[in-house]
């Protein structure tokens, strides 16, 4: 007995404030995880906005669509749908995922309400080289991709990079992480188009 | 890729081409303070090596076990410290008492590493990375141990040859371990992106 | 309707509440488990030493936490001062932890530097161009004339921590105000010059010089050496001449008028006084011979 | 207790120490992991400095509350639950209303809880001293920690793209030092802030 | 028969500086000044330092024995001269700096010059007339102590151990020191007189096996030396053996090496591996002592330099001023820059020339600025550049640069961790050291220093 | 007359022999190659040599000034920030802006060098520190390369954007990499095997000419002011590793005698693995390294990012140098001593 009374001695404090603090996180947590959840959607919307002009407002158009990774992997993403003001697909976008230069690259692709044209991508998140790598945020390497037909695309060392085809014009320099978006934008487009084509979300310009 | 490749180049990859104190910044301060003889940096490196790579491994099985699954990620972070520091203080009460040669070589290190950010760290990195299997995980924060071991190592041994030489008074200690540090990422720059 | 607000509140933090609660109880009981079943004797001074520590295990000190510097420095004193957040108020309470042990009855111990000549008071037969050590041009034969006199490359004042010695124009120099009086400078000196003395008074008075040549031989190599004219031992029977060498008892030493006579009277002003206060040694007069250019 | 009544700092001094004499990084060279980490620019520098200010104040009010009941063998467990606490509402906070810079944070945010500095305040000052006292600790502490991070952070994110606060400042010829924010820009701009503070002291001295 | 003059035998390490034997190699030995007044050193030994025998005041004959101990490891010293003794004062010494020396000053009738014994041997000798007992003590009467260098006594080398039994006998004709010859004149001149010594010391020795190791840049040595054995009954076993010419040759530690292909353990003595080493002279003096009964009191130096006006070997009394030596030889030329006592690479710089000569005076080297070189003048040092040089010469296989840095930096577990202690003094690192480090003299203090540590002075 | 005796430890001679003699050895050896430089790349080499060598210096002054040395001069006798500021210049591109240059040299010496005390005690080569720095801060200006004048007097720029004519312009590690890609075109190179070894093709000022580095590379062996050890390794390990890679696939890897002769494999074996200051003080000590440079080069030219990893490779094994010399520590030829 006195072994408990002992116990509770020496760690009363520990318990009680473990309980106090637990509580005053989840009453912070209770507060802002809204907001929190909301900021996330905000900066995806923010992107796919900022790809899809005419985009007014956002819903799933398929979710957990399975993308086979090459590493045998299977990754999950969901493929949201734009609409305009008057209601009418204009558009198609979704998160993707590959490894860049250094870490991983996550990038917002966006495509066409046909899916015929790709429509650009934003960096969501990446962490290669400032200098390097980081130039794939530049605008005359991401606009290449606007307008792209939304197939398999190839990437040259040389080249034109106004002219709008499936040739992307690799960043001097980095080599390696033009290529990773490449490699991104190849993983995905097919299951996608497939995916958006069959189960006719896409085409039925409504 | 099999696994077993998938594993090896992660391991690598953690050891040298993102090394938790040459690209992450993370366990400075014991790199900058036990580095100054070879043989005390080689205790913290292994000590550093058998925490985190309990508390890597400890910590995704709460993470993915427990939190993600009763929805508490907001606890997250209290569990994980709470977790590590109880761990490092068992580890190191129970080496004291049973294995008291090898708490001299390495024991004595423990209670430096609970307040070391290697080890929280990793633990965060991993949830970063949606490290999805636990032999993963596992692999990653023993590499991460490693990588560390090998750096701090590194650098003793460098410290050890800078006793001899005169440098500007100024700059003994912290700062010259700093500017060394900042060669030695330089350096390792050399093998970025040869694992991806 | 706050208390509706409350009560949402309530229902969605109560699990993570009860986690907390769960783990921290968890971790209680398991750690004072094993504090009692796991728990090690240890070195009651080590543990005093420990509590004076910040206990942060930052590793700054340059050992692995705070418990091994505390071993550390029981065992090697000379490492107080490695904590960089505990600053100097820890080194004081680690003193206190120590000093409990080196509790010493008796006027306090300093140094005194038994040479009083400068550089242009000793006789030189060459340059030295070999390394800047004592303890190196030591080995040399004839670094200068006066084998017994300080040589002023100065391994003493590196060996002191508290920057308490300097060589100044090629004589050690204590500076009492900062010595500590830790001996380290009396082991350094190659040539056992530096002799730690109880200082009963404030000011010791001393015979700086250590050669037993001859009066002539000395007076070739040194302006101010003792010449072993025994004018000294006539004043005061704290003074013996032994192999031409004046020795003052340093334990009977009192500054009365004999022993102030018999500084005054020395030929050579080789009877000084050192100490915090001690005036400087009256000038070396300048008619000894002069010597030979180095 | 008498010791402590008798030691017991003036507040103003309190005070100063944390932004000079103690500055946690450039004279204890503690917290060097988020003091490289973040400031590859000022803006994030600036975010870390405030969640830290924001931690340490919290932890050391709380840990002098309770400074009479702590237990030793429990303490730094319940210090560290302290800090963790606070860190993730801190976490949480800069989730919800500053999103871009709690992604660029990443996981040093969470670091916070290991950063050594709250730790040695929470035992050195607040789990010694009255609630004033404390306070004042945290605030000076945290100042000097943000101060030299902004210093820090500046120089590297001037050297680095020209700009400070994104705000172009150098000329336009100017090629930035990309190295600059790297890891080598980091470590070796911190080793020579940490020696010219050296050579600072020492003139003082 | 084609004597065999090239050296093949050799050690790993060392150097080749410039050898400047040329000044006196031809010059025969010839008696030394007249003295004037000699100050026979208390302490010209490793052990312990004798007490004098005579006061001041006393005459003293040539021969006699005027300071002795009673301690294993020292040995007697003897006047060199008639006369009075002047007092027993402190004198310059090369080693301790100041030591205790009787001076006496001489009868200026009667000093007859001494000639050296050579005469009196012959194309054999017949070591069976003496006794091992009889030699070591006559040995020892005569104090006799290694002439090589470190001036240990001999008959503790030679005499019978039961503990370290010996089997080889190597003498040490090396003379590796650049300008030193009195080695080399001594084994053309004296060669009769070094094999009946050798004869002697093998017997007492108790080896059965002599080599005489001599560098090959000495080649009528060794011919002469070949060929004196050859008369000698009784000497099948006494092997010349032309070694290598490269600096520190000459150390027993090299030349055992190179001989007999052993090394001695770090921090051991021959003995220890069965092996004797004694110098040529030491040799010498040894057989003159057996056969003639004469103390130690006199011995050839090499006197030598660019700065020397007549360069040339003498035949001194022990206990001879070096200014006297150097004005006999002509004095010095205005250039002179350093007095080394020994040769330039362990040689000993005094600038007291009232220092006198002792037992292990081999030579006085009166160097001139341009033969030192840049070394030791200021403004030609530079930190090291860790060429390793200094590691690919060193023959006992340090790393002197680690070692002095160590020492320099007060790390003494450091530079210990490094061997410190097996260094054998030699020179050649700081020899050949680009940078000029004094890599020597860091590693000789660093060595007191640890000493000093290991004592714990007491004081 | 012995007035101007002096006293001092033994030995008393030394050999004819300074860091400053040892550091002009080192510029002669380096001449063939400036020499190229010159010839191929005109007036880019007058310029960027001088310029590269004179900041070191100027840089090294001032840091002697700032530390307050009584000399600050004195220190700029014995040679090696001249040494450092030609390496750096001749392993930087062409057509590197004087600016970037003056940067770089000035990092090689003060951040390099002069923080950890000056010569001899850098654990870094300094001007592979500066080249590392100035590769991380500007990349392109580091990776954009210039037509030899022998080819075309205009000396057209090479860089990724205007590969025109891939094959007589592109630096020829560039080109092998595009075949280790591309999984092909590997056996083609050996057509440039003759200019490589001449230096008539795209690359870092001094790192064209096999010919010129291998001549200056003999000239530091016969004077002894390097040893075999260093360059043997490294060449012999760099030889294995491709090798191996070559036998594997013909197509894909460029033959072993094509990777000596390309890039700053051969400077870097002769002049820069050969620093003495920053490379293991015994004999295995330099094999170790040696191999370790070798092999880590290879393994960034082939397995790695980029086209050319000597500078990687030798400022990793420098970190490691003190490790290796502390584990290839000299046993006494006695033996250890027994305690
Ligand atoms: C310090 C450094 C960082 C680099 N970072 C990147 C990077 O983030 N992304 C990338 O694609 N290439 C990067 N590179 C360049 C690649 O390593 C490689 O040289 C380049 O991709 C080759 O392609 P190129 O043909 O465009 O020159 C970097 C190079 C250096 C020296
Ligand atoms: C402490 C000590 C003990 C020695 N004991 C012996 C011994 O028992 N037998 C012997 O033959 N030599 C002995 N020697 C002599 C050495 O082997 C060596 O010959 C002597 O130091 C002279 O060598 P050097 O002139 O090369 O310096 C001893 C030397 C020392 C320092
Ligand atoms: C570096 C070095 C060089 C030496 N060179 C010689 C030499 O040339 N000739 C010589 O007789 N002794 C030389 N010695 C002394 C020998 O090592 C050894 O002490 C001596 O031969 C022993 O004989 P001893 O006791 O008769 O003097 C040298 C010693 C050292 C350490
Ligand atoms: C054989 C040799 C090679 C050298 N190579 C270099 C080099 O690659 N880079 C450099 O900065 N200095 C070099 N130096 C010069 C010098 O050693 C260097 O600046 C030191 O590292 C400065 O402490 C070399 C010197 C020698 C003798
Ligand atoms: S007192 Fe001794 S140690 Fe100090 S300078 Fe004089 S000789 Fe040197
Ligand atoms: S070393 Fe110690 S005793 Fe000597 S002067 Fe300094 S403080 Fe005083
Ligand atoms: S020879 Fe001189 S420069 Fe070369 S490594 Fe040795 S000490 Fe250094
Ligand atoms: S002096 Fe010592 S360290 Fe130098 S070479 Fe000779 S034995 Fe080796
Ligand atoms: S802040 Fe101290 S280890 Fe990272």
């Amino acid at each position: 007995m006195s072994n408990i009374k002992h116990f509770f001695e020496q760690s009363w404090l520990l318990i009680v404030s473990s309980f106090f603090f637990g509580l005053l996180i989840a009453v912070a947590n209770a507060a802002w995880s809204e907001r929190i959840v909301q900021n996330e959607i905000d900066k995806r919307n923010r992107l796919m906005t900022d790809l899809i002009a005419d985009a007014n407002s956002f819903d799933v158009a398929a979710q957990a669509v399975e993308i086979p990774d090459t590493k045998a992997k299977v990754v999950k993403t969901d493929i949201y749908r734009a609409l305009d003001g008057s209601g009418r697909t204009v558009g198609f976008a979704f998160i993707a995922v590959g490894s860049g230069f250094q870490d991983k690259i996550k990038l917002v692709i966006a495509v066409d309400g046909k899916c015929e044209k790709f429509l650009g991508f934003k960096v969501l998140a990446s962490n290669e080289t400032p200098g390097f790598g980081d130039k794939i945020k530049d605008s005359y390497f991401s606009s290449q991709f606007r307008d792209a037909p939304a197939g398999k695309l190839q990437l040259v060392k040389t080249g034109d990079d106004k002219k709008i085809d499936s040739e992307i014009v690799a960043i001097s320099g980095a080599t390696v992480s033009s290529e990773a978006v490449v490699k991104i934008f190849n993983t995905y487009i097919d299951t996608v188009r497939e995916h958006l084509q069959t189960k006719g979300s896409a085409g039925n310009g409504k | 890729m099999d696994t077993l490749t998938i594993l090896l180049l992660a391991f690598i990859s953690i050891v040298i081409i993102n090394n938790l104190v040459f690209t992450k910044f993370l366990g400075i301060c014991p790199y900058l303070g036990v580095s100054g003889r070879i043989d005390m940096a080689f205790g913290m490196g292994l000590a550093v090596t058998f925490v985190v790579t309990l508390s890597g491994a400890m910590t995704w099985m709460i993470d993915h076990w427990v939190l993600m699954k009763a929805g508490l990620e907001v606890t997250r972070y209290v569990c994980f410290i709470l977790v590590i520091a109880g761990a490092v203080q068992l580890v190191e009460m129970y080496l004291r008492k049973f294995f008291p040669s090898l708490y001299e070589s390495f024991g004595i290190f423990l209670p430096l590493i609970t307040t070391n950010c290697a080890i929280l760290g990793l633990c965060l990195f991993i949830n970063l990375w949606e490290i999805d299997n636990l032999l993963e995980a596992a692999v990653l924060s023993f590499g991460a141990g490693i990588g560390f071991t090998m750096a701090i190592c590194i650098m003793a041994g460098i410290r050890e040859n800078l006793n001899l030489a005169d440098v500007p008074r100024c700059l003994r200690g912290a700062p010259i371990t700093l500017i060394t540090a900042g060669l030695l990422a330089l350096a390792f720059m050399g093998f970025a992106g040869m694992i991806r | 309707m706050i208390l509706a607000d409350i009560f949402q509140l309530w229902s969605s933090a109560w699990p993570a509440g009860l986690t907390m609660l769960g783990l921290g109880a968890g971790f209680a009981i398991v750690l004072l488990i094993a504090s009692v079943k796991l728990k090690v004797e240890v070195d009651p001074k080590v543990e005093q030493i420990h509590k004076a520590l910040p206990n942060l295990d930052c590793g700054a000190c340059g050992f692995a936490g705070c418990s091994s510097y505390a071993r550390a420095v029981l065992a090697d004193p000379e490492l107080i001062g490695k904590c960089a957040p505990g600053g100097p108020k820890t080194s004081e309470k680690i003193a206190a932890v120590l000093n409990l042990h080196i509790s010493d009855s008796g006027p306090m111990r300093r140094p005194i530097v038994h040479c009083r000549a400068h550089t242009e008071d000793r006789t030189y037969y060459a340059e030295y161009q070999g390394i800047p050590s004592c303890t190196a041009a030591n080995a040399l034969p004839n670094v200068q004339a006066c084998k017994f006199g300080c040589l002023g490359f100065g391994d003493c004042t590196r060996a002191c921590k508290f920057d308490a010695l300097h060589v100044i124009d090629g004589l050690a120099t204590v500076d009492y105000q900062k010595c500590t009086g830790c001996t380290a400078c009396s082991k350094a000196c190659p040539r056992n010059i530096i002799e730690m003395v109880p200082f009963a008074h404030e000011n010791m008075m001393t015979v700086a010089c250590r050669s037993k040549e001859t009066g002539k031989a000395t007076r070739s190599m040194c302006r101010v050496g003792c010449i072993g004219c025994g004018i000294c031992a006539k004043q005061s029977d704290i003074f013996k001449v032994e192999d031409n060498l004046a020795r003052l008892d340093h334990i009977k030493y009192e500054p009365d008028d004999k022993t102030e006579t018999a500084m005054n009277k020395c030929p050579t002003g080789v009877i000084v006084l050192r100490g915090p206060t001690a005036p400087a040694p009256r000038p070396a007069k300048k008619t000894a011979e002069k010597a030979p250019a180095a | 207790m008498a010791s402590e009544a008798l030691d017991k700092p003036a507040l103003g001094q309190t005070f100063i120490a944390g932004l000079w004499n103690e500055n946690p990084v450039l004279r204890l060279v503690l917290g060097m992991c988020p003091t490289l980490a973040v400031t590859a620019a000022v803006r994030p520098a600036l975010t870390m400095g405030c969640s830290v200010i924001f931690v340490l104040v919290c932890s050391n009010l709380v840990v002098s509350l309770m400074r009479n009941l702590l237990k030793p063998h429990l303490r730094i467990l319940m210090f560290t639950l302290t800090i963790a606490a606070f860190v993730t509402i801190a976490d949480l906070f800069l989730k919800a209303f500053l999103p871009e810079m709690s992604e660029r944070l990443g996981p040093y945010v969470p670091l916070i809880i290991v950063n050594c500095i709250i730790i040695c305040r929470a035992e050195a000052c607040a789990s010694k001293n009255g609630l004033a006292v404390s306070l004042v600790d945290a605030i000076g502490m945290g100042l000097g920690f943000t101060m030299t991070l902004c210093v820090l952070a500046s120089v590297r994110e001037l050297l680095a793209t020209g700009k400070i606060f994104e705000q172009q400042v150098m000329p336009a010829v100017f090629v930035p030092w990309a190295a600059m924010s790297m890891p080598v820009g980091a470590f070796i701009t911190l080793g020579l802030m940490l020696g010219l503070v050296n050579t600072i002291t020492k003139k003082k001295a | 028969m084609k004597v065999q003059t090239k050296g093949r035998f050799t050690f790993k390490g060392g150097t080749h500086p410039p050898e400047s034997k040329g000044l006196t190699e031809k010059s025969a030995i010839q008696p030394g000044p007249v003295p004037r007044q000699v100050a026979v050193m208390l302490s010209q030994h490793t052990g312990a330092v004798c007490e004098p025998l005579v006061r001041k005041g006393d005459a003293v004959q040539a021969g006699q024995k005027i300071g002795d101990s009673d301690a294993f490891v020292s040995a007697p010293v003897h006047s060199p001269i008639n006369g009075k003794v002047k007092e027993i004062a402190l004198q310059s010494h090369a080693v301790l700096g100041r030591s205790l020396a009787v001076i006496i000053e001489a009868d200026a009738e009667n000093n007859p010059l001494k000639q050296p014994a050579s005469a009196r041997f012959g194309g054999d000798f017949d070591e069976d007339a003496y006794s091992v007992e009889k030699i070591c003590a006559a040995v020892r009467e005569a104090g006799i102590v290694g002439m090589g260098g470190a001036g240990f006594p001999t008959r503790v080398k030679i005499e019978p151990n039961p503990r370290l039994p010996k089997q080889t006998l190597v003498i040490n004709g090396c003379e590796c020191e650049p300008y030193i010859t009195c080695d080399y004149r001594i084994m053309l001149e004296w060669t009769h007189q070094i094999i009946a010594g050798i004869k002697l010391a093998r017997k007492a020795s108790g080896c059965s096996k002599v080599f005489i190791g001599i560098e090959d840049n000495k080649p009528r040595a060794i011919k002469v030396l070949n060929a004196a054995v050859k008369t000698h009954r009784n000497a099948e076993d006494i092997k010349v053996v032309p070694v290598r010419t490269k600096y520190p040759q000459g150390g027993e530690r090299q030349l055992i090496r190179a001989i007999l292909g052993k090394y001695v353990p770090t921090g051991g003595i021959p003995p220890m591996i069965g092996v004797v080493v004694l110098n040529a002279a030491t040799t010498a003096a040894i057989a003159e002592a057996v056969v003639c009964n004469a103390p130690l009191t006199h011995r050839a130096v090499t006197v030598s330099g660019e700065a020397i006006a007549n360069p040339g070997n003498l035949y001194v009394p022990i206990g001879l001023p070096v200014a006297d030596l150097i004005d006999f030889c002509g004095g010095v030329t205005q250039k002179s820059a350093k007095v080394v006592l020994g040769g330039p690479m362990m040689g000993i710089a005094i600038a007291d020339l009232t220092t006198p000569i002792t037992k292990t005076t081999n030579a006085i080297t009166v160097l001139t600025r341009k033969q030192i070189g840049s070394a030791k003048f200021a403004g030609r040092q530079t930190a090291c550049i860790r060429c390793g040089r200094c590691l690919e010469v060193c023959p006992e296989h340090l790393n002197p640069t680690k070692i002095a840095h160590a020492v320099k930096n007060n790390l003494l577990d450091v530079a210990e961790g490094y061997y410190i202690n097996a260094c054998t003094e030699c020179g050649c690192c700081s020899y050949v050291c680009p940078a000029n480090v004094e890599l020597t003299g860091y590693i000789k203090t660093g060595k007191i220093f640890l000493a000093r540590q290991k004592k714990k002075m007491p004081q | 007359m012995l007035s101007q005796i002096t006293v001092s430890p033994a030995p008393h001679i030394s050999k004819p022999l300074s860091t400053r003699s040892v550091m002009i050895d080192v510029v002669i050896g380096l001449v063939p190659a400036m020499i190229t430089a010159g010839y191929y790349f005109r007036i880019h080499a007058f310029i960027l040599i001088p310029t590269c060598v004179v900041s070191a210096v100027i840089t090294e002054w001032l840091c002697n000034v700032i530390r307050r040395k009584s000399n600050p001069l004195e220190s700029l006798g014995d040679f090696s920030a001249v040494v450092t500021g030609i390496i750096l210049a001749l392993s930087v591109p062409p057509v590197l802006p004087v600016w970037a240059a003056v940067i770089g040299s000035g990092f090689a010496i003060a951040i390099g060098k002069m923080v950890f005390g000056g010569l001899g005690a850098n654990i870094f080569n300094p001007a592979m520190a500066g080249r590392a720095f100035l590769t991380a801060s500007f990349g392109m200006l580091m990776t954009t390369w210039t037509v030899p004048a022998t080819i075309d007097a205009k000396m057209p720029r090479i860089s990724a954007d205007n590969m025109l004519d891939t094959r007589t312009q592109a630096t020829p590690l560039a080109l092998s990499k595009q075949a280790q890609k591309a999984r092909t075109g590997a056996d083609a190179l050996n057509e440039q095997l003759r200019a490589a070894f001449t230096g008539e093709v795209g690359g870092c000022l001094g790192e064209t000419s096999a010919l010129a580095l291998l001549i200056g590379g003999i000239y530091l062996l016969a004077r002894r002011t390097i040893s075999f050890h260093i360059p043997l390794a490294v060449t012999l390990s760099a030889f294995v590793f491709s090798g191996v890679a070559y036998l594997i696939n013909t197509q894909a890897y460029a033959s072993p005698v094509f990777h000596l002769c390309s890039g700053g494999l051969l400077i870097g074996a002769f002049f820069i693995a050969t620093d003495p200051v920053t490379a293991p003080l015994t004999t295995r000590g330099m094999w170790i390294f040696g191999i370790g440079v070798g092999t880590v080069t290879m393994l960034i030219r082939i397995v790695g990012e980029y086209p050319e990893g000597v500078m990687y490779s030798v400022l990793l094994m420098n970190a490691v140098t003190p490790l290796i010399d502390r584990f290839c520590k000299l046993i006494p030829a006695g033996g250890r001593p027994h305690v």
